[in-house]
């Protein structure tokens, strides 16, 4: 090889200092005995090295230190004037950046549908270097301080900031410890441990209401009444839950009235106390209760108008 | 100007499609040399000839194709020798880096099928040699930087190449 | 095994016969001597075979033919008596449905963006039995009555009825022999086949049509002109082609004039004729020429306003 560049590291910290040092071999034709070894950092012009000596092989060797390398990315050559033009023997890519930061917000949702924990975390300020998220995680019990099997690690696709665990990985109703690591050539970092039950982090997706015909009733229809029934999401029906509705006039801007706790599904259920002949903006929610979970959002509105 | 050419009949469509893949070959290795000088800053095959001496990096003669006597069985011959020569060193630059695979695995196939349009031409007019052309030795790049520093002198002067073969062809063409 | 089916053929032509046997092994307990075989197709009601015998080694046997199986897929049950209840003791599962008709409509488009060579044809009527489709090809020469090297088959995705042949198994500027192949169980058919060069059916796509400022012009503009340029698409700038232009007032309805032939580009050209100050809407397409080639679509309108 004519030339030749080794560097101190290909990636460094940027703004740090990097060393390269490039050597000519003697069977590089048509030189002449000492030739000038040249460095060109990107586009910048030609420079000589720090330093040239001529080895006991007869290789020329150069050495340059740039003390402060404040690219992302840069090649740099290691050049030779040959006639009229100063001729490229070698190239390096050298890349500057950060170690990466801790990622912190890690928190994790059950999917009832997918069947699997997605985990999304903040990684942190860009490094500048090719930096890679691994969610890692482990069975647990209690409190998590004991370590069961480990879990096979969930790269996330193409630099997303969440991962999927599937269903087979998980064992449900345990506990189990969950944690994002951060790795980049500058160094690694792990966020802090979250133990949890996947069961106890479900997202909950909200019931659905209907409308009940008040003359449809039994008992003939008090005044000012609603009339409607409820069931939880279909996916969650074997979850007990606990829900909350909340109403207001569809005009006039008052706020939310809020009635709860009700039960998670009801085919019948009057709600009276209200001004005869109008018409009410209905939503409700639900969470697992007793055992632990997050609430659902609210479910798209029901317009409902009380019985005259 | 081009010297009178011998009596091979070409045929016309023969012509305009050897035309056209010169101009798709040229397309394509212009957008390999823009993507050399963008993603790696080798612009300029004038700052790797040294490296081009050392490397053994050959260009392929066209001295049958030039303007003072046309020898035209010896230019197709020599058209097809070059662009079998230069299909062989775009082969031995193939793993340069997968930003530029599609572009030169492009560049190879399109060579590849005008390497075939000739020949085939020669075949029809048997003046094709009995056997295909074997691959001579390929330069052996031993890094990145130097199939890189190939990758910008290889096209560098199958477009001069094809600069030529393009005169040709267009000379042929003409009523 | 208990009870053991075996059908003339898992798949048949619908409405054509089905011939199946049924054998009963002596070693099924808790059987009287002579059970009665009955059989039993998808729901409807049990019905005893056309024969049963007694075979040397003890098992009963019953064969049943069904002159015209009419369903596309069912189940047919080999049951005994036992109780109140008829035992099911095999399941079989047959289909029906046709044998493929011979493709048609095969037509092949080259993509210059992907480098592919897309081809579509019309499946025919369905066959209600899984029918495989596969794009068949070879390299040729000359008009298509030689085999060169053959191509690997293309095989479209779940039920499509196109396939892509990748650039790198395409001989661009040569003819290539290209038919489909249907089949399933019932038979196969292959469509007829084309001879093409793939440059030959490339799909260019509009030139890009914009205005210039008359005024820029080196001449003071003559009245009643429109000063436009255009370029053929950039994927397709290697190849020689011809285009054309045309015209029509904004308003008023007038039909289309054609101007032609046009070169593929042009920086600076001029249309004169027009009445003054008018809006027109230009459109342009392009063809390669001289060597084959299909039209491109009419490039998006431009409207434009003649010279005072």
């Amino acid at each position: 090889k004519c030339g030749h560049i080794r560097i101190s590291a290909p990636i460094v910290h940027l703004g740090g200092p990097v060393t390269a040092s490039c050597t000519i071999s003697q069977n590089c034709s048509h030189l002449d005995l000492e030739p000038q070894i040249l460095w060109r950092l990107g586009e910048e012009p030609e420079q000589p090295g720090d330093r040239q000596q001529r080895l006991p092989d007869g290789t020329q060797e150069s050495t340059i230190t740039l003390l402060h390398f404040n690219h992302t990315q840069a090649f740099l050559f290691c050049c030779l004037q040959w006639g009229n033009r100063p001729q490229i023997l070698d190239q390096a890519e050298l890349r500057a950046g950060y170690p990466p930061t801790v990622p912190s917000n890690l928190s994790c949702i059950m999917n009832l549908t997918t069947n699997s924990l997605t985990c999304q975390w903040d990684p942190g300020p860009d490094t500048h270097l090719p930096t890679n998220f691994t969610l890692k995680s482990f069975k647990s019990r209690g409190d998590c301080q004991t370590q069961e099997d480990s879990i096979l690690d969930c790269v996330p696709e193409n630099g997303q900031s969440y991962c999927s665990i599937p269903r087979k990985h998980l064992l449900l109703y345990q506990n189990m410890v969950i944690w994002v690591q951060a790795e980049n050539a500058l160094g690694t970092r792990q966020s802090t441990q979250l133990c949890l039950d996947p069961m106890d982090v479900v997202k909950l997706e909200p019931p659905t209401l209907w409308t009940l015909d008040p003359s449809s009733q039994a008992s003939p229809p008090h005044p000012g009444c609603l009339w409607l029934g409820w069931e939880p999401w279909k996916p969650s029906v074997f979850m007990n839950q606990e829900c909350e509705l909340r109403h207001q006039p569809q005009r006039g801007g008052a706020s939310w009235v809020q009635v709860a706790p009700l039960p998670s599904s009801a085919y019948q259920y009057e709600l009276c106390g209200f001004p005869p002949a109008t018409v009410y903006t209905l939503q409700m929610r639900c969470i697992r209760s007793p055992l632990p979970g997050h609430w659902s959002s609210w479910s798209p509105s029901l317009e409902l108008r009380t019985t005259e | 100007p081009l010297g009178p050419a011998n009596s091979l009949p070409l045929p016309r469509s023969f012509l305009l499609k050897s035309s056209e893949q010169v101009r798709k070959i040229q397309a394509q290795g212009a957008m390999l040399q823009e993507k050399l000088c963008a993603t790696y800053k080798l612009c300029h095959p004038e700052e790797l000839a040294l490296l081009g001496h050392s490397l053994g990096i050959p260009r392929a003669p066209l001295s049958s194709c030039s303007s003072q006597a046309l020898q035209l069985t010896g230019c197709l011959s020599q058209l097809h020798r070059g662009l079998f020569l230069y299909q062989g060193l775009l082969q031995a630059l193939a793993g340069t880096s997968p930003e530029l695979s599609p572009t030169l695995d492009m560049l190879q196939l399109d060579v590849a099928n005008f390497a075939t349009t000739v020949w085939q031409q020669m075949e029809d007019l048997e003046v094709a040699p009995a056997v295909q052309p074997t691959q001579s030795t390929m330069p052996t790049f031993t890094s990145d930087f130097q199939r890189r520093a190939g990758g910008v002198l290889v096209t560098s002067h199958l477009q001069s190449f094809l600069g030529l073969a393009y005169r040709v062809l267009r000379y042929l063409a003409e009523p």
